[in-house]
């Protein structure tokens, strides 16, 4: 197969994602920051997402069920980045860290 | 992509390009998104300073967006862009200028898995995933996506409405929380 | 409710009027003098840096008495002079007669605030205002004026 | 094969070279037409009128050193001007001239400018906090909340139009419009009696989504010092300056489409591109004229018309709509 | 009338009740032009102004109750001003070289159209100046007493921010002093 | 919208505006501890542009110190030199010629409308507005044609001598001075339409900036600062000097105490002083512009003497203490705007930057004079 002619194939898109899973799992037990995770956790719902999209275009028997349930995980992302900023921005308040280490304490 | 959208005279990305037989130039944009996806998460996940790290999160959503545009979804690569790129990466760089003022304070491994043993872990992770995608036989179904975004809002508000709905709620009590949590300690 | 919308209907109205004003105004003349290209005359009264005053022969009226020296408040003008023998009429006999003779006139422009004490001091009207206005230099000795240079300037 | 290479290459080097001559002559025509609202002339010297000033003002920019600030993080500091200009052009892409000047129309295209507008705010964040300037980092968060506010009533403005059409194709939209002033969005039907009122708020927000006086608070001169491009010297102000004239050029394309029928004329004969460029140097006019009319507006005061004037008339405009759409 | 009960209040200050004549300026103007630099033995040797309430004419000196007083009783007297109602129009000194001594003065005035101008004057040695501050009651005068502390030295008692403010940040020179060579 | 803030320690950082800053016209320092967008603390730096007038006043003769007054504050010298003459013309006992006192009662209020007109200008500018400025500058280019055809100098003018005038007005001037009051009204009412009726100027003035009449005492302020918080303080009436008590005006007062108030303030007193202007001229008296006998050096008998005048800033005031001698023994001035700047540092605790901001151009602050 051409490598010009990647984008017409399944495996290619299956492989993206696999990576970007991959890499949002390294950040998440790698970063110490709640932001870094955050970052990172966005980048695994990406992956799945291209999973979904890549199954869509290629196999489903529904040419939208895929799509719309990537548009669903947007929503979601969208709502736990905005969760996400505020409990960070909690935390920081309180521990005036964002460092995991050092929110370690129960009561808040 | 419906072949009646791509018209034009200028037109580049005519409806051969996804029809299956290889057009140079879809190839090599196809290859650079591909390659802007996975730097921008190499960045994402690497990068010392918090703020580089959500800058290569928004090219890997740029990225990403592409790919969703190969994969025969404008409106959802669209939609990508719209979202993750233009509210996503900006609240997060927003929690970073909120909350983060010292970037490099620490330095030294975070937990047991950091280090040498995250990247195995997350390597393990990737190649099963790969070779479980690679090894399988995946049934190609001759109903394709087209691109159609009638077909999406639709099904949205027919099969899915009860999810669609749900979602509602869901961001709906996100916003409201959000704002409680993150008002709480200014009168203003 | 009516508030919040009159409040919305009253603000559209002020910046109406705004738009209005402004847009008269975008065909009216340009009023500004391109100065480079054209200047305006100066008036009667402008008080530019000073200058000396020739008498009919067309040597300083000047006779160096100090008194702009003494007034200036800036200590702006340092003038010089020697005197010299001449012979003259008085009463009916020829004398020789001691008088002053102006040898230098520096005005330093870069510390003078154009007060006008100089001349307002100056009980021989030795000296005036020039209407010289266009100065500009990057050099501080262009402002150290030597006027009687300046008048021997004028004069040929 | 190779043809389909060169039209991608003609398209895109007719949007930089269309965006960027905007941009060039647009800073002249602001001078020009600010130089007439104060009663003075404006750039006269270089060439007739002052044409050449741009030209001129470019080599300067391309001529002067970078620099670049100490403490500054200089990835982002360098990237974020090209992250500012290349969003712009990329929305002329898809932008139709007339009914066969675009270089690629697709299904999504109302979309698709917006999601290359929100690009345009990450740049500015990135240009803020890459600086290490504290009036840029204020600059631009001001700056991007006041567009994440602002795209809200324009997304509802949309939706309304892109439910009273029934389709997001930019084309079909100007389609929709053809035939005479009349058919125009702007104008108010018996489905939508609030179009006026929808134009008015979608022209108020282009206003802010381009950072245009009397919203310009990302970079208000008089208390911000230049705002979020304060540490930006030589091509990197430039890019900026591009990109911000190129967004007022989408800006007042984008209310053409939508509100003011594209390329059709007012009487509905002889369409063209003609009709269209003027409708938009009419609109950038109206830019122009009020960036030198009003002061300008403060962050709380812009935040609050977005929310509680502009945002609840939209929503009350889409929901009447509907309901109207569903009546008629 | 404020003027009449300002002064009382004034005057009230002062154990010796009877109140300060005020001493004819002495004549001397119109003779030493004639004199020139001529030094003029005769004429007695000035002595500081005695502590006391004068009452002046507006016409002439442009203020109408001038008030000289030890540093001690400086608050108390300010206090009365305060609750009259005065505001405060500046606060400066005076290097009194032949006298040894720096004099702190302070002006104040009525925004009412019952024109009062009051000076309050003390005086303290120029090797030890030491003024309480008054920028407790008049937060105004914290600026002017820091003024005063750049140009003469004057060292304000309980002043919380007593750092150079027109002159430089490391200036130790006091300008207005009479013996102050550039 | 500023209110009680609660801070937490360690959120705030330090903003340095100025030395060089836009809104700070000129040469001033404000090191700003902010919360974000709000101002938690400030503290003023001065003394950029400080050129100790009052040690070359003590050590320059009376006549000298002239045009050192009209550098103190550019915009609307005339005032300031107006104050030194009173001051020592009250010390030395000079008579003046009743012409020369109408002539600089005209000239002082041109030259106050110029003031207020740039000041106008630039207020506007602050707020983001640029085109008002150039209305006003044009407005104002007449008022400075006019003075520079009587005085000789556009801004920094040196016209008035103790006992009088430099030079006598002619009917030139009479007339573009009798010309220059309805067209100054027709562009008051312009600029009422074009700025003070704009719904976004008034909302970014209502309301912002409050300096209550306490504070004022309390720190001194005076001018439209006071009168804008609902003091009826104007040394032109409160305590006659000149020939001011010959004319009819009204002083402007506001009781709002907020930014539009001391806009206002100002807009009316342009009104004012074209009604002083236009009564000067009708009254203006025949006679000599000195007087006959002046003493030919200067030399006030020892003794203290204090003047104040209404410049366009507030009241200043000069205390010259005298020893007898052609040299001032000290030369206090008391500067108006010092006092209004003053009372800045505590009034924007709390506030926004933009509106702190806001604040600081309607106290209208001509740095020079604040440094002196």
């Amino acid at each position: 197969m051409s490598i010009l002619n990647l984008h017409n194939s399944l495996n290619t898109y299956l492989i993206l994602a696999a990576i970007l899973f991959g890499m949002g799992i390294y950040g998440l037990v790698t970063r110490r920051t709640l932001i870094g995770m955050l970052i990172a956790s966005e980048l695994i719902l990406v992956g799945s997402s291209i999973n979904f999209m890549a199954f869509n275009r290629f196999t489903a028997p529904d040419p939208t069920v895929g799509q719309i349930f990537t548009l669903f995980i947007m929503a979601i992302a969208a709502a736990e980045a905005a969760i996400g900023l505020s409990i960070t921005i909690a935390v920081y308040r309180n521990y005036k860290s964002v460092d995991t280490e050092d929110i370690v304490d129960l009561k808040g | 992509m419906n072949p009646t959208d791509a018209s034009g005279i200028l037109g580049f990305f005519t409806a051969d390009g996804f029809a299956g037989y290889a057009d140079p130039l879809a190839g090599i944009v196809f290859l650079i998104m591909l390659a802007t996806t996975i730097i921008g998460g190499i960045i994402a996940c690497n990068s010392e300073r918090l703020v580089r790290a959500v800058a290569g999160l928004a090219l890997c959503f740029i990225g990403v967006a592409a790919i969703y545009y190969y994969l025969n979804s404008p409106f959802v690569a669209m939609m990508q862009m719209l979202i993750y790129v233009g509210a996503v990466c900006i609240t997060i760089a927003f929690a970073i200028m909120l909350a983060a003022p010292e970037e490099n304070k620490k330095k030294g491994p975070a937990g047991p898995l950091s280090g040498p043993l995250g990247l195995i872990t997350a390597g393990l992770a990737t190649i099963g995933m790969i070779g479980l995608a690679v090894n399988t036989k995946f049934i190609v179904l001759p109903k394709v996506n087209m691109g159609g975004v009638k077909l999406i809002g639709a099904e949205l508000l027919t099969s899915y409405s009860m999810v669609f709905e749900l979602v509602s709620i869901v961001l709906l009590i996100a916003i409201i929380g959000s704002l409680i949590i993150a008002r709480h300690g200014r009168s203003k | 409710m009516g508030a919040y919308f009159s409040e919305i209907f009253l603000g559209l109205k002020s910046l109406v009027i705004g738009l209005i004003i402004t847009f008269k105004e975008f065909f009216k003349p340009v009023v500004t003098v391109p100065y480079p290209f054209k200047t305006i005359k100066m008036s009667e009264r402008y008080r530019g840096h000073i200058e000396l005053i020739e008498d009919e022969e067309g040597n300083p009226k000047c006779i160096s008495c100090g008194a702009c020296q003494r007034a200036c408040p800036s200590g702006s003008i340092s003038l010089a002079s020697k005197s010299v023998e001449y012979e003259a009429m008085v009463k009916g006999e020829m004398k020789t007669k001691k008088k002053k003779v102006l040898t230098k006139y520096n005005l330093n422009f870069t510390t003078c605030s154009l007060c006008g004490q100089c001349v307002e001091n100056c009980n021989f009207g030795a000296i005036t205002f020039s209407k010289d206005y266009n100065l500009a230099s990057s050099r501080k000795e262009d402002f150290h004026f030597d006027l009687l240079k300046r008048l021997q300037e004028r004069n040929s | 094969m190779s043809l389909t290479i060169l039209n991608a290459v003609i398209a895109v080097v007719a949007a930089i070279a269309f965006a960027a001559v905007n941009a060039a002559y647009l800073v002249w025509a602001e001078r020009r037409g600010a130089g007439r609202i104060q009663r003075r002339p404006g750039p006269n010297v270089n060439g007739p009128l002052g044409l050449l000033q741009p030209p001129c003002d470019g080599i300067k920019l391309m001529a002067k050193q970078i620099m670049i600030p100490g403490g500054a993080d200089k990835a982002l500091f360098m990237v974020a001007p090209a992250l500012a200009m290349a969003p712009a052009i990329m929305s002329f892409v898809t932008i139709p001239f007339s009914d066969t000047i675009v270089a690629h129309s697709m299904n999504v295209g109302v979309l698709m400018i917006f999601a290359f507008a929100s690009l345009g705010a990450m740049s500015i964040l990135l240009a803020g906090w890459g600086s290490r300037n504290k009036y840029a980092v204020m600059a631009s968060v001001r700056a991007v909340s006041q567009n994440i506010s602002y795209e809200i009533p324009m997304l509802i403005t949309v939706i309304t139009i892109v439910m009273m059409t029934g389709t997001m194709d930019l084309k079909e939209l100007v389609a929709g419009q053809a035939g005479g002033m009349w058919n125009w969005n702007a104008v108010p039907s018996l489905a939508s009696p609030l179009m006026p009122v929808s134009f008015l708020i979608f022209f108020i927000c282009s206003l802010a989504e381009t950072n245009r006086a009397p919203f310009d608070l990302g970079e208000a001169e008089s208390e911000l010092v230049a705002g979020f491009h304060t540490e930006y010297g030589s091509m990197g102000f430039g890019l900026f300056f591009m990109g911000e004239y190129a967004n007022i050029v989408i800006g007042a394309s984008l209310i053409t489409i939508l509100f003011l029928g594209g390329w059709g004329c007012p009487l509905g004969l002889f369409p063209g591109v003609w009709w269209f460029l003027l409708k938009i140097y009419i609109l950038i006019f109206s830019f122009i004229w009020i960036r030198w009319t009003f002061p300008r507006t403060t962050i709380y005061g812009l935040l609050n018309l977005s929310w509680k004037i502009l945002i609840p008339i939209s929503l009350f405009n889409l929901l009447l709509t509907a309901g109207l759409l569903k009546v008629f | 009338m404020i003027k009449d009960t300002v002064r009382q209040a004034l005057q009230d200050l002062f154990p010796d009740p009877e109140p300060v004549i005020e001493e004819p300026v002495v004549e001397a103007a119109e003779g030493d032009e004639a004199d020139g630099d001529k030094k003029k033995p005769a004429k007695k040797k000035e002595e500081p102004r005695v502590n006391g309430v004068l009452e002046r004419d507006h016409a002439e000196h442009g203020y109408d109750i001038d008030v000289q007083l030890e540093p001690g009783e400086l608050l108390a007297a300010i206090m009365i001003l305060d609750k009259a109602g005065f505001f405060i129009e500046a606060v400066t000194g005076v290097d009194w070289i032949k006298e040894d001594q720096l004099e702190a003065v302070y002006d104040f005035s009525r925004y009412d159209f019952d024109v009062c101008r009051v000076v309050i004057r003390t005086r303290t040695p120029r090797s030890n100046p030491i003024i309480p501050t008054i920028s407790k009651i008049y937060p105004g005068a914290n600026w002017h007493e820091r003024e005063t502390h750049d140009f003469f030295g004057i060292k304000f008692d309980g002043h919380p921010h007593l750092i150079p403010l027109l002159l430089p940040e490391d200036a130790d020179f006091h300008p207005l002093l009479k013996d102050f060579k550039p | 919208m500023s209110g009680p803030i609660h801070i937490q320690p360690g959120e705030t950082f330090t903003l340095n505006v100025g030395p060089q800053h836009p809104a700070t016209h000129g040469v001033l320092r404000v090191k700003m501890e902010m919360d974000g967008e709000y101002i938690v603390k400030a503290e003023t730096v001065l003394g950029y542009i400080h050129r100790m007038h009052e040690l070359m006043g003590e050590n320059r003769t009376y006549p000298q110190v002239l045009p050192n007054l009209s550098r103190l504050d550019y915009l609307g010298a005339l005032g300031y030199t107006h104050a030194h003459v009173l001051a020592v013309e009250r010390a030395a006992g000079i008579e003046v010629p009743e012409r020369a006192e109408y002539i600089r009662a005209i000239t002082v209020e041109l030259n106050r409308i110029a003031s207020h007109l740039f000041w106008f200008g630039a207020f506007v500018m602050d707020l983001g507005g640029f085109t008002p400025l150039m209305y006003a500058i044009e407005d104002r280019e007449y008022i400075l044609d006019m003075l520079e055809a009587v005085t000789g100098s556009r801004l920094t003018y040196c016209y008035y001598r103790f006992g009088g005038l430099y030079n006598d007005i002619d009917d030139d001037f009479i007339d573009a001075a009798k010309a220059f009051i309805p067209r100054m009204r027709r562009q008051l009412k312009k600029y009422d339409a074009l700025v003070t009726g704009n719904i976004i100027f008034e909302k970014r003035l209502k309301d912002i900036g409050p300096i209550s009449a306490e504070m004022c005492r309390k720190y001194g302020a005076s001018g439209p600062v006071a009168r804008g918080a609902g003091i009826d303080f104007d040394v032109r009436k409160n305590e006659p000097y000149s020939v001011y008590s010959e004319f009819d005006f009204d002083v402007p007062v506001y009781h709002e105490c907020d930014s539009l108030a001391r806009y206002m303030v100002r807009m009316d007193e342009m009104e004012q002083s074209l009604r002083i202007i236009e009564q000067g001229l009708e009254k203006l008296p025949d006679g000599p512009i000195m007087p006959k006998k002046k003493p030919k050096l200067i030399k006030p008998p020892k003794g203290d003497y204090y003047q104040a005048v209404e410049t366009a800033r507030g009241s200043f005031g000069i205390r010259i203490v005298s020893d007898g001698t052609k040299n001032a023994y000290r030369f206090k001035l008391r500067s108006p705007t010092y006092s209004n700047m003053s009372l800045f540092d505590e009034a924007c605790e709390g506030m926004m930057i933009m509106d702190a901001l806001a604040m600081m151009g309607s106290l209208d602050l001509v740095i020079p004079e604040i440094d002196r």
